[in-house]
């Protein structure tokens, strides 16, 4: 039977599950599990939950070590920008340790991250940093847009043999949705169609699913009837399914809330051009942040922030440009 | 530099006043969030309980020597000369801030008063600072450093690399270790094996050979003095030092972190929320360096009641223009957000 | 009167000559100018030329730090993966100082490192990470192929008031060419067509323009006319100029010695799709490194890498597609 | 644990014999690139003059217990029981090799001898060490993981977190600093505050309050019983401690750096070739560990002439065996490269 449940909520509840699943998991991080009272040092003890000083480098390093020895790690990052201060360990120790030893070891871990703080962090707790995680062979990431697949990715990211970098979006944390109940796994890999349409296809993650949704409920009023991909893992990227779609639809905007050369969208739209290019009868269109740093103030913000607005009228243009003609 | 036990009257008032300001911008600002609820974004994190450390440290400076602390930044520009004005827009996210409302309360910046920018990720600026000694030394313009950050900050790689290198090049540098005994929720004891094995975490020094003092930063005037020590030291081209200066933070790590639209606020402090030591909090409360230091002025004649009501007012009013001032000045255009990417 | 230079050269003589111009230029990193008979310590003293402990955090942040109050530091951190342990200096410190104080300071600043090592350095040391540069507004990245660019590129960067990422292709070290004497900046954001060709436009960077000249040498024998673009800086990237070629020869295939997702060819390909999908007749077609880590044994890194036989057969594969059809 | 006095002639002859195996093994190596230069690719780096120091730490381990080095590996499997003939054809690129040709000389692993895994990225894999200390308590398994990395890595923000968490949390780990007094070109005067100050880079640990120690690392028995002191107060839970282990790397930092088809060899030693420093090179070797112990070991009659030259022999044989079956073995098929990307 599902439950509703906060996003936030649901990523706690999968981490639970999985340490009560298997003794193995272990769960750390800055700031955690501070006194006996904590809920999770209640669960699992403090053996098993434990708190770490500001050194991402060893908290993440140490995860490595402990993954390739028989531990599964689930380190509590907080914010994905922090990883940069030791951005080794996730892209070039975690991820190669298997393939460089000739697959003798494993690193099953979880990094796991907020991101996309849109609502003041300014210029260095707000960016989308996830690009830099894609093409790192060894390397899955996840990027959850609802409650039910913030539990299903994480659960599967947990059990996942590989590491993860799990990043969930700050500005979902006290969404509601249903989450079904009990063994919930998501592959990664596989898109999720968030709404079903056939004029042009939409690909969006985290909190843009969110605003695309609200625009393709606008853009239908107006008679645009928009199909809504959230592909929900970066790494492996469901390319199949996007062409599949831009074959229905023949038109696809990307939303992404990262500056362009940073986008998942470009990315994608990349893809299309070599896999879907028969397919497309206008240009691809896409809606990312400016080229700026995020800017503390509200108005600078949404200024360079996708918002609805900037959407619909991006699904609008590309309904509008007539098929390319050749 | 003066000893503490010459310093002229002027010169030990100048300094309790500066430390009245920061308390009282930082009230200010924290009242910001019950008055003007959704008027602060972000994170916003406060120095009251630093005043005397930040005071007495900052004191012993020459005309252009820099301060380079951390995203707790307020305090330092106001001992500078900063417009609090600006700070208050600034932080207020106006047109009239210090950064035209691109940075925040995380990153103040007012190069012209030797205050050059802050980073709000945690180590990272104690290398800023550190390159700054360099340019210093490069040049050879007789500055020296003033680095901040946290007892947590002290953790993180940049923090050690940083001091090797400091101490290697000689560059004239003073690092404040600001140990106020938590990172966010996180108590030293937790985190710091100095700490957790009784030692003082100035020890730290030892991993790099050069001098670590640790000084009770309540008290202004033993912080202006060894801070002064070992600024004189730098300047003397002797190289770095760690002063590890305790005091406690009176305030919350930051405000509560929530997701918009819910209104933001500051939550008690983790002593009392987190670990439910009440006594603890209040313990240090009485170590109240404001509280000291008056009591030492007004004892020793040199603040009469009267001077203090007086400069008490004076401070008020200076803030409450610095609320009004933020709260008239217009927001940046959007349009603007594309300036400054780029020199 | 252009001399003929090494690779490697140029970019030492660049150095040499941008300290000579002005004293604020310093120039540090490890395994630098040890004794008073090295080089450049004979040449500008230990003041100006100083060696690092292996400190990358310390010694990007001490250069950010550097050039915001004065100093216009280039960095010598020899291999680029090894920026990873730092990274937040150069992609959340370094770029975004200046914005978020509102443009009241500036940090010029090079940060130059070497790339690509395929040529048995495994796992940690051959990878392409040049992506991780992109769509961060403030950054600034060259990628010279030649000793020219080498060269003009670097002073560029160096007189340049913004941080640069400057990365310098390992197998391209000892090839020769001319270099214009003197006073010679190539401006950033302006592609070079290396070759000029019509039917086809083929873009790549670093040693990848090296291998595709020479995929265009056998194509032009069996009667197939490449043009082959080099970006030169991928950030600023210059689209138009692509665009333009694509526009003529209406078939685009990208070379990059990066996986797909960490290619700049995909970034390239998405653009296009959006700014050039009227011009394209066909497909757009990458030639990139397998989605693996880079492997030790020459077999397997000969099998993961673009070369010239892969890169010629995309080619051929590009212009057997017919034209899409809408 | 014996204590050193103790050690059976049995064992003492172990040891010297993995210290032959060692040398001979590197030796090897070294010769490949004059021998079948190209067959070696990318960068090599030789653990000669590190014998006693690698041995002496190592003969403390318990059965289970992890050693953990850097890039510079070849020393520590020879010594946990790997095959030198797999080790040998992963150095040559080959399908029998040690990681199937995926590694090379920084990568080799065997976790089936204690033997997880390297990385060529300075300082990381003491947090990966550290991290394996973690499993052993998390486990409750009474492993100690024996962490190894150069003078030059203790100045990366890895080995000051980790060394730091594992004190927090008394992890069983041993740290052994190998102060070979190099970094690539670079002497440790130039570049380590400790050193530059006249103190032992063992201060370091003060850093942490954990026991610092600094040990002749060209006296095998002295290695083993500051190692196996530490070792035992690892494993009953007391928490790391920090070795420095001194002697001198023989060779140069690894082979010339240079873009094929230039072929590539190895030059001569930096304090040499970048120094001038004929007679600290020379001074070094006339202390070579292997040396210093077969004196001790004929002297004290536990050696005889003629049983070492049948170690001698043995020894070189095994590595004989080893070239040869590295050459013998065929390459990886090219189509192999994209396996174990993921498990
Ligand atoms: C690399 C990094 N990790 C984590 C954080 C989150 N963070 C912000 S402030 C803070 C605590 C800092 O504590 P301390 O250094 O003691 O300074 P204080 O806040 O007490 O002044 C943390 C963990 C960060 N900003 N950067
Ligand atoms: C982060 C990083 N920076 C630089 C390097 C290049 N590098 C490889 S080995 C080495 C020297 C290491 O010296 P030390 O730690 O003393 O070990 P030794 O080589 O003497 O055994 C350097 C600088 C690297 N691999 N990783
Ligand atoms: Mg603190
Ligand atoms: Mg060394």
């Amino acid at each position: 039977m599902p439950r509703e449940m906060m996003y936030g909520e649901a990523i706690a509840t999968a981490i639970v599950e999985e340490m009560k699943r298997d003794g193995d998991v272990i769960f750390y991080g800055q700031n955690l599990g501070m006194t006996e009272k904590d809920h999770m040092v209640r669960l699992f003890g403090k053996n098993r939950v434990r708190i770490t000083p500001i050194s991402e480098t060893a908290e993440m390093g140490i995860a490595v070590g402990a993954a390739m020895t028989g531990l599964r790690p689930v380190v509590e990052l907080w914010m994905s920008e922090f990883m940069l201060v030791a951005m080794d360990q996730a892209l070039n120790e975690a991820p190669r340790l298997r393939y460089m030893t000739g697959g003798q070891v494993k690193v099953p871990l979880v990094f796991k991250a907020g991101y996309g703080f849109g609502a003041g962090w300014a210029g260095q707790h707000s960016n989308c940093i996830y690009h830099m995680m894609m093409g790192i062979p060894g390397l899955k990431v996840a990027l959850p847009s609802t409650p039910a697949d913030a539990k299903g990715l994480l659960t599967a990211a947990i059990r996942d043999d590989n590491p993860v970098v799990y990043l969930h979006h700050y500005m979902l944390t006290l969404d509601r949705g249903e989450v079904p109940d009990g063994d919930y796994v998501i592959p990664f890999g596989v898109a999720d169609v968030k709404r079903a349409g056939s004029d042009v296809t939409l690909v969006a993650t985290g909190w843009m699913v969110k605003k695309s949704l609200a625009a393709a409920e606008v853009l239908a009023k107006e008679g645009i009837s928009v199909e809504v991909i959230d592909p929900r893992t970066i790494a492996p990227l469901d390319v199949q399914t996007i062409v599949a779609s831009v074959k229905k639809t023949g038109r696809l905007v990307l939303v992404d809330q990262a500056p362009r050369h940073a986008s998942v969208a470009v990315i994608i739209a990349g893809e299309v051009a070599e896999h879907g290019f028969q397919y497309l009868k206008a240009p691809v269109k896409m809606v990312t942040a400016l080229d700026t740093s995020v800017p503390y103030s509200e108005p600078l913000e949404k200024f360079v922030l996708p918002d609805e607005d900037k959407i619909v009228r991006a699904v609008k243009a590309a309904m509008a440009r007539q098929a390319a003609t050749v | 530099m003066q000893k503490k036990e010459d310093l002229a009257k002027d010169r030990l008032l100048w300094m309790y006043t500066q430390m009245l300001r920061i308390r009282e911008f930082e009230e200010r600002i924290k009242r910001t969030f019950v008055e003007h609820p959704g008027v602060i974004r972000g994170h916003t994190h406060l120095g009251d309980g630093a005043e005397a450390s930040i005071v007495g440290a900052l004191a012993t400076r020459s005309e252009n020597d820099l301060a380079m602390p951390s995203y707790r930044c307020h305090g330092y520009p106001i001992v500078l000369g900063t417009s609090t004005k600006k700070m208050m827009a600034e932080i207020y996210g106006r047109k009239d801030g210090l950064c035209q409302g691109f940075g925040g309360s995380m990153h103040l910046a007012d190069p012209a008063h030797h205050f050059p920018g802050t980073s709000g990720i945690i180590g990272q600026a104690i290398a800023h600072a550190t390159g700054a000694a360099l340019t210093a030394q490069v040049k050879n313009t007789g500055q020296v450093i003033y680095c901040f950050f946290g007892d947590g900050s002290s953790k993180q790689g940049a923090f050690y690399e940083s001091l090797n290198m400091a101490a290697v090049w000689k560059l004239p540098i003073v690092y404040v270790l600001e140990n106020n005994e938590y990172q966010v929720y996180t108590h030293v004891s937790l985190e710091d094996a100095n700490h957790a094995a009784g030692d003082p975490l100035s020890q730290k020094a030892k991993a790099f050979s050069i001098p670590g003092v640790t000084v009770d930063g309540n008290d202004v005037l033993k912080v202006y003095e060894e801070v002064g020590k070992a600024a004189e030291r730098a300047r003397a081209g002797r190289g770095p030092s760690l002063i590890e200066s305790k005091f406690y933070r009176f305030s919350a790590h930051g405000n509560a972190i929530t997701v918009p639209p819910v209104p933001t606020q500051f939550p008690e402090h983790e002593a009392i929320e987190t670990y439910g030591k009440k006594d603890e909090y209040a313990a240090a409360k009485a170590k109240d360096p404001i509280l000291q230091f008056r009591t030492k002025l007004l004892g020793s004649g040199v603040l009469s009641e009267a001077e203090n009501k007086r400069i008490e007012e004076t401070v008020r009013a200076e803030m409450e223009e610095a609320v009004k001032f933020a709260l008239a000045s217009p927001f940046p255009a959007p349009e603007e957000a594309v300036k400054y990417v780029y020199a």
